[in-house]
């Protein structure tokens, strides 16, 4: 029997979530853990797919099953978890994953439930293992719980597909290979007016003051070693010149140099950027739960002993106010000498 | 009086942020409990011991001179009120149910 | 229920402490319909202290208080003081004998938990407890106090009397005109504390105890305040140890120091840190102490309003009390109030008995005693750094002195004194202890 | 008459736990439970629209019964009646068995008392799953709008309601019909203060007790850990970060300290295009 590694295929407006394609490499590795007749699958649902499918292949799926019809144009809860409850009985995949996003964990959440079957939620590290009394290899889903401060790891040993939601960034992207081969299946389902319950009037783009600190992927955060409010707009520059977003340890925001809406931490947001700077932020404990799963942490401040180097990726002992600018001055040169 | 000015760095070095880490807060975001009555008498304090007495150092000087409290971090003892020279904070009590939380006391 | 009925009570008590539910328990039990009007989310979850509390206290509202197992940490079996110097120390403690006696005179506990029981308790008496809700100025009816006003909509609670327990900022008290001024720099003490988890047999190794049965509870002068007028002080929990430091305001404020380094030069001290030695913060915090004892008292009643505690200045800091004076004050209040209920005379004169009943008990004899101390301390602000650090050297050098000529001994120890002190004036520190002590 | 039904949890306040360094043990000592603060909100806005459109709003809790603390958090908010579902049998439930409870108990409310509108917090802070909004609402088969960060309009008489919900990168304006279910984002209302008689009425009301056989009946096998497809294999402690190297602009000046930097940085694959600069 064929066993389908089922990963779904976020998209809006026809455009793919990034996190798709790294699902779609963990799935293949998973695929490979388990070795017989296991294939990595994609499911697509939304409206003039066909590109998206293709897409879709190139980045590793084997198969792409497609809904596409204009009532799917937009993400509705339940016309899509009518969609995917279908697929998955039809074809009984062994695991899907689906991207831990606002639209992945509202789906995954109602597919699971209506199909009856367990859902590990947000999870950040996947595996197939040996569980005792299962023959097969079974998902082990790790998740962490308690504001980060235990890990867990989740199997669903006797209902399929075991799904998880796979937090976004987690995983690097499978590869693009542009002549990758691939079947795509178009799948109808049948739409009645009842399962249109719900109408989008209108979308509002987001304003950009907002700050989205927790899907940055590059953060650059200040913190009490600024001396002052002023210091803030160092940060924004090297920021915008890395295209990332502004963070603050707490005492900035307890001083009223910043927004709440800036602040890194236990009291703050958990970031997991790939990126993050902290500049003049010494490292308390509070501040380094909320950023030390960033891949790689610059810390820049003048105390060798401050305690944020021990999280630190690297760390640069000296002034942040002479660091910064150079470190602004040496991206621009190199990124003249790239465009020139 | 030799022994009662004993040296200041003699004193170690503390993270207060990583201290207060112990302590639960129902911190009020629609009411600071505390504030500086007049920023530019704070200018002009040349001492500024509230930098120094406040046990949980909530607050802090700003360029300009001028003091900011962090009041989300107020324990409420009161020395503040006490003791600023120019009696320059207004002090009350955070409304009810917010503020500190002893969890063991 | 109704919501729009009229919140109405026979006695309302500001404050859920030691002193507020003692209080309400007692004017519950005595037949009166109780409010506690607390401002934390809980009752305890505002409270500080070392620290230990007094069995006597709490056997005077509960009787039967171990029926209701107490939620009460080491009782202490062994007490007294530690004289740092800089890298030693010299103790003088006691242990056995009456200490270790029944009843145990006195236990270690954390507030956020005995509190939180002891409000438990004046409900279990009938008393109803507000909490989350600040008592913000009074309810007055032809200048009299008729109830409290709270800091949410539709805030009066009604009562013929108040008893106010709200604790060292007594900002009511203030605002009755009964207290005259704010709490005075020179007379109350900033105590900082940090409480810091062991393991029950780590703890029991450390300080020589027995068993989780014996605890120690010391007061440690000299090296640990750097000279400044204040002490620190040392507890023993089950499977934690609260250590701290308290300093007066005025000093503080003029050795500009941190109050949390201080606490931390403490810990690190090199008679100390070993005690501590991979314990785990649990939590920090701080308070006020009111010293000033008799000096700082203030009126302690009015028109329908009763002042107890904290509040109202009953602390003897050379002993450590206030939490048993903070209790039978309550007592004594809610005895005034049933009484004042009976006569149905709620006029600072129907309640005036308060005084008396306070005046038979320790209270006010042992604050009246010691309403000199802050004065004393304040005229002798080197006090406490010149004896523990002398007698760190009286000792180390007696005790060491072999092969020496004793003759040169204790002319060498001598000069350790008057090297800080001209012999006179310790004569004269000396006498004048005793007398604030002994009150005259 | 609006009907607003919230569903509550009470957790364990994370943001207080802590991990002992020495034995990696979670220290669970004096750390506060609190009612979920996702869920506050949700309270407080159904607690709002209860007293825009008159009717009101019913609570309903799984948990043991220290929860009564919660629920009575509800009440003080504004809310009229709370229900606490708790018994032996419910205990070590996942997302999958705690929807199942709750999707029967809220049909055996809506059968007696139609319901508008179902709220729940976004998620809870102790699990973080943010699956039982959406799976009660699969069970009873209603819309459900998650992430939803503000009511535009409740319409009794047309029955629909319009609901802007926050996306990855936009929000949505969504009109479905009632009822609907929601799971809300903290901005979807402030928490009230709540004024004394209403807090006096909390602290007095006794909550309904639901058990496993009374009011309603529940299929024991899809009951607490027994009902579960998901049970937890191990858990351990996130694995420490490993202090990287330091360097001083003391030793390597300003510029040597930048390049190395950045050298470093770009050297991590991915991070030169994500950057837009040359390795």
């Amino acid at each position: 029997m064929t066993r389908r590694f089922w990963v779904y295929i976020e998209q809006e407006d026809g455009k793919a979530h990034p996190v798709a394609w790294e699902l779609l490499g963990v799935a293949r590795r998973l695929a490979d853990e388990v070795n017989d007749n296991a294939v990595v699958e994609g499911i697509l649902v939304g409206h003039n797919m066909e590109e998206l499918a293709k897409e879709a292949i190139q980045y590793g799926a084997q198969t792409v099953y497609v809904v596409d019809d204009p009532a799917f144009k937009s993400y509705l809860n339940k016309p899509y978890t009518t969609a995917l409850t279908a697929l998955v009985k039809k074809y009984d995949p062994e695991v899907f994953l689906v991207g831990a996003t606002t639209l992945g964990r509202d789906l995954a959440g109602a597919v699971a439930t209506s199909i009856g079957t367990g859902l590990t939620a947000d999870t950040t590290h996947l595996a197939m293992g040996e569980v005792k009394g299962t023959a097969q290899k079974l998902l082990l889903a790790t998740r962490p719980a308690f504001g980060g401060n235990v890990i867990a790891t989740i199997v669903c040993r006797d209902y399929r597909p075991q799904m998880a939601t796979v937090r976004p960034r987690v995983f690097t992207s499978a590869p693009r290979q542009a002549d990758a081969k691939g079947e795509i299946v178009r799948e109808v389902i049948p739409i009645t007016p009842d399962m249109i319950n719900a109408e989008i009037l209108e979308f509002i783009t987001n304003d950009a003051s907002s700050v989205k600190l927790e899907y940055a992927d590059i953060i650059v955060s200040g913190g009490r070693g600024l001396g002052g409010a002023k210091g803030f707009e160092l940060i924004k520059q090297l920021a915008d010149e890395l295209g990332g977003v502004v963070g603050s340890s707490r005492a900035c925001v307890d001083a009223g140099w910043i927004k709440y809406d800036h602040q890194v931490g236990q009291t703050g947001k958990t970031v997991r950027p790939k990126l993050y700077i902290a500049a003049g932020i010494s490292g308390a404990i509070q501040h380094k739960v909320g950023m030390q799963e960033s891949d790689f942490i610059l810390a820049i401040n003048r105390d060798p002993h401050a305690p944020i180097f021990d999280v630190a990726t690297m760390g640069i002992v000296g002034d942040l106010y002479e660091v910064i600018p150079a470190l602004i001055k040496e991206i621009r040169a190199r990124k003249e000498a790239q465009h020139g | 009086m030799t022994e009662t000015n004993a040296p200041k760095n003699d004193l170690p070095e503390v993270y207060i942020d990583d201290i207060l880490m112990s302590l639960k807060y129902f911190a009020d975001e629609h009411e600071a409990h505390l504030k500086i009555i007049d920023p530019q008498v704070c200018v002009n304090c040349k001492e500024k011991p509230c930098i120094q007495f406040c046990p949980v150092g909530a607050y802090r000087t700003q360029d300009g001179g001028t003091v900011q409290i962090a009041f989300q971090s107020c324990v409420e003892c009161g020395t503040c009120r006490v003791m600023c020279p120019p009696a320059n904070v207004s002090w009350k009590l955070p409304r009810g149910g917010f503020g500190v939380a002893y969890k063991f006391g | 229920m109704d919501k729009n009925e009229k919140l109405e009570f026979d006695v309302i008590v500001v404050g859920a402490g030691l002193s507020g539910s003692a209080a309400a328990a007692i004017a519950a039990r005595g037949g009166l319909k109780v409010a506690i009007v607390e401002r934390g989310q809980n009752p305890g979850s505002k409270n500080y202290f070392g620290g230990a509390l007094y069995t006597h206290s709490l056997l005077e509202i509960y009787p039967d208080l171990w029926d209701r197992k107490p939620p009460l940490e080491r009782p202490v079996t062994e007490t007294g003081f530690w004289f740092l110097s800089k890298d030693g120390m010299v103790k003088t403690t006691v242990q056995g004998g009456k200490v270790n006696s029944q009843p145990i005179d006195a236990y270690v506990a954390l507030r956020a938990k005995f509190d939180a029981w002891w409000a438990e308790q004046a409900q279990k008496e009938g008393a109803f407890i507000i909490p989350k809700t600040l008592v913000v100025d009074f309810i007055r009816e032809n200048g009299k106090v008729v109830g409290v006003k709270t800091d949410r909509a539709q805030g009066e609670i009604y009562a013929p009397v108040v008893i106010i327990t709200e604790g060292v900022n007594n900002l009511l008290t203030q605002k009755l005109g009964l207290a005259k001024h704010d709490i005075q720099g020179d007379s109350a003490a900033l105590a900082v504390k940090q409480l810091i988890s062991l393991p029950a047999a780590t703890i029991n190794a450390r300080f020589g105890l027995t068993d989780n049965d014996h605890g120690v509870a010391m007061s440690v002068m000299g090296d640990v305040s750097m000279g400044l007028p204040g002490l620190g002080f040392m507890y023993t929990g089950v499977d934690c140890v609260s250590v701290g430091v308290g300093v007066t305001l005025e000093a503080l404020r003029e050795a500009h120091i941190k109050p949390y380094e201080l606490l931390q030069r403490y810990m690190n001290h090199p008679m100390i840190a070993p005690l501590l030695a991979g314990g785990r913060l649990m939590e920090y915090g701080a308070h006020i102490i009111p010293e000033g004892g008799w000096k700082d008292m203030p009126q302690l009643f009015t028109d329908g309003v009763l002042v107890a505690g904290d509040a109202a200045s009953m602390v003897n800091a050379l002993h450590w009390e206030g939490t048993n004076m903070a209790i039978v004050a309550g007592k004594c209040a809610a005895e005034t109030a049933i009484e004042a209920h009976q006569k149905k005379d709620f006029s600072a004169q129907g309640l005036s008995s308060y005084r008396a009943r306070l005046d038979q008990r320790f209270i006010m004899k042992d604050l009246h005693q010691y309403r000199n101390l802050s004065h004393f301390l304040k005229t002798h602000p080197d006090f406490m750094a010149i004896y523990p650090t002398f007698l760190n050297d009286a000792l180390g050098m007696f005790f060491t002195g072999f092969g020496k000529p004793k003759g040169q001994l204790y002319k060498d120890i001598l000069k350790s004194l008057t090297n800080r002190r001209p012999l006179l004036k310790a004569v004269g520190d000396i006498v004048a202890f005793g007398r604030t002590i002994i009150g005259i | 008459m609006f009907h607003a039904l919230v569903s509550i949890k009470q957790v364990p306040d994370t943001t207080n736990i802590r991990i002992d360094p020495e034995t990696n043990n979670l220290i669970r000592q004096g750390v506060p439970t609190i009612l979920n603060p996702y869920d506050a909100h949700a309270v407080a806005a159904a607690v709002e629209w209860k007293r825009k459109l008159g009717g009101k709003v019913t609570i309903i809790t799984m948990g043991p019964p220290a929860a009564v603390t919660s629920l009575r958090e509800c009440i003080e908010m504004g809310a009229d009646r709370a229900i606490l579902i708790s018994a032996r049998q419910f205990a070590g439930a996942d997302t999958w068995a705690t929807s199942y409870v709750l999707a029967e108990v809220v049909k055996a409310v809506h059968e007696k008392d139609p319901i508008d509108l179902v709220f729940f917090g976004k998620q809870a802070i102790d699990g973080d799953t943010a699956q039982v909004g959406p799976g009660v609402a699969v069970r009873m088969d209603l819309p459900v709008v998650s992430y939803a960060v503000k009511i535009r309009e409740v319409n009794l008489e047309e029955r629909y309601v319009i609901i802007e919900r926050k996306t990855e990168s936009r929000n949505e304006v969504i009109k479905t019909s009632l009822p609907t279910a929601l799971t809300c984002e903290k901005d979807i209302a402030e928490i009230p203060y709540a004024s004394l008689p209403d807090l006096v009425y909390s602290l007095r009301y006794e909550p309904e007790v639901w058990t496993a056989e009374s009011p309603i009946t529940f299929e024991p096998a899809l009951l607490g850990l027994k009902g579960s497809p998901t049970t937890v294999f191990k858990t351990g402690t996130p694995e420490k970060h490993a202090a990287g190297e330091v360097i001083k602009t003391a030793e390597l000046g300003v510029d040597g300290v930048v390049k190395a930097a950045l050298d470093k940085i770009l050297g991590v694959e991915g991070m030169a295009s994500m950057l837009g600069v040359q390795k």
